[in-house]
């Protein structure tokens, strides 16, 4: 049982990775309450989007998370 | 082939995809390409777009719907790199062939001025053997304002 | 070599330019070019293109450096073809480097719409075998007012 | 002592050919009267410019003529 972390752009850099594996929790809180205290910080920041499984979440606080998901943190994009 | 949308993660050659789009385009009157490559400041010495693959290509695509509808055009290309690039390489090629010369010209703005600001890439550059972030730049929302 | 302005009296390789154009541009992040070739209607089976040698070529090196003084631009290139064209063929290339997005559009755009409304050349096409001289069009002058 | 006589576009097919040689005169008024008069109209329409050696001339009626110049007849351009 377990979720999928993505990291994009300079949250990767906060994260030391691009993604990791993390237990499975029902909810982003428990979620992030088990990172590093700086990283979740930066992963709640109000510029981050989060995507679940691809799509994006806009009420983060009604997400019911489940076992393989893919929660994805995307800073603002900074042009092609 | 009216639509025309990629996301590369190696090296492509600008010229060679718009002589194939151009020969494609029989019945138009005009193309307008955008050639966006990477600067040759002394300064930079690489660059390295990020994507994420489930959002990136589709939002691609729903761009170039959205150009599609908006205007009359004869064919559309997008074409843009991924991963780590060099001064002088090719990131992103858009072409919009259209009967009108303005309708081509639009096209293409706005389908640049929609990657710049709203597509999912993440950009680094590396200067005196630095990397660094790149942040959104405040003239590329001013520039997507006009299609609002 | 900032700025390229010639007029064609033989086909030119519209690709081969801009290959040869953006290569000599290392500075500027984005070339917008304009192709424009004959169109493919079935009906048009040839068009020629006049010119006054003493009025023509002066006038679009004119054009070209009121372009280059209105943007900042890494160059400028502004090809015109002349004499007798079949559907498929390039007419007229122009290719604007700049720094700035905006810039190198603007500055495409602007030429292209003095050309089309202003430059010294004469136009017949021939459809159904008979030859007909075209007249400016009235949207070609609209264009054009927006720059004024 | 001769004029050479240009015409462009739609003019050609009104006059025949390209250009041709004419007679010296001092003045456009008396060139145009040895013309044939289809031709002299169709080169005095409001819509038509008037090139002398290559330089427009905005007032015709003050325009003297010499030896071997080059009169240009102008319709209005048709776009690249």
């Amino acid at each position: 049982m377990a979720l999928r972390l993505v990291f994009m752009g300079r949250l990767e850099t906060v994260a030391g990775s691009g993604e990791c594996a993390v237990p499975f929790a029902a909810t982003l809180d428990t979620v992030l309450a088990a990172l590093e205290p700086a990283l979740a910080d930066a992963l709640t920041a109000d510029t981050i989007r989060l995507a679940v499984n691809g799509a994006l979440v806009n009420d983060t606080a009604a997400l019911v998370l489940h076992d393989g998901d893919e929660l994805a943190f995307l800073p603002p994009v900074s042009g092609g | 082939m009216a639509r025309d949308v990629r996301l590369l993660t190696a090296p492509f050659d600008p010229q060679a995809e718009l002589a194939r789009f151009s020969a494609d385009r029989a019945l138009a009157g005009g193309i307008v390409s955008f050639l966006g490559q990477v600067r040759g400041d002394a300064s930079v010495e690489a660059l390295e777009l990020q994507y994420y693959e489930p959002l990136t290509l589709p939002g691609m695509e729903s761009l170039a719907d959205d150009a599609m509808g908006r205007w009359p055009l004869e064919g559309l290309l997008i074409i843009h790199r991924t991963g780590l690039m060099h001064p002088g390489d090719p990131i992103v090629l858009v072409s919009a062939a259209a009967r009108h010369r303005r309708d081509a010209f639009a096209a293409a703005e706005f389908a640049m001025d929609h990657l710049k600001s709203e597509s999912w890439f993440w950009k680094r550059e590396k200067a005196n053997g630095e990397w660094r972030w790149i942040e959104p730049r405040t003239v590329d929302f001013d520039d997507l304002k006009r299609w609002q």
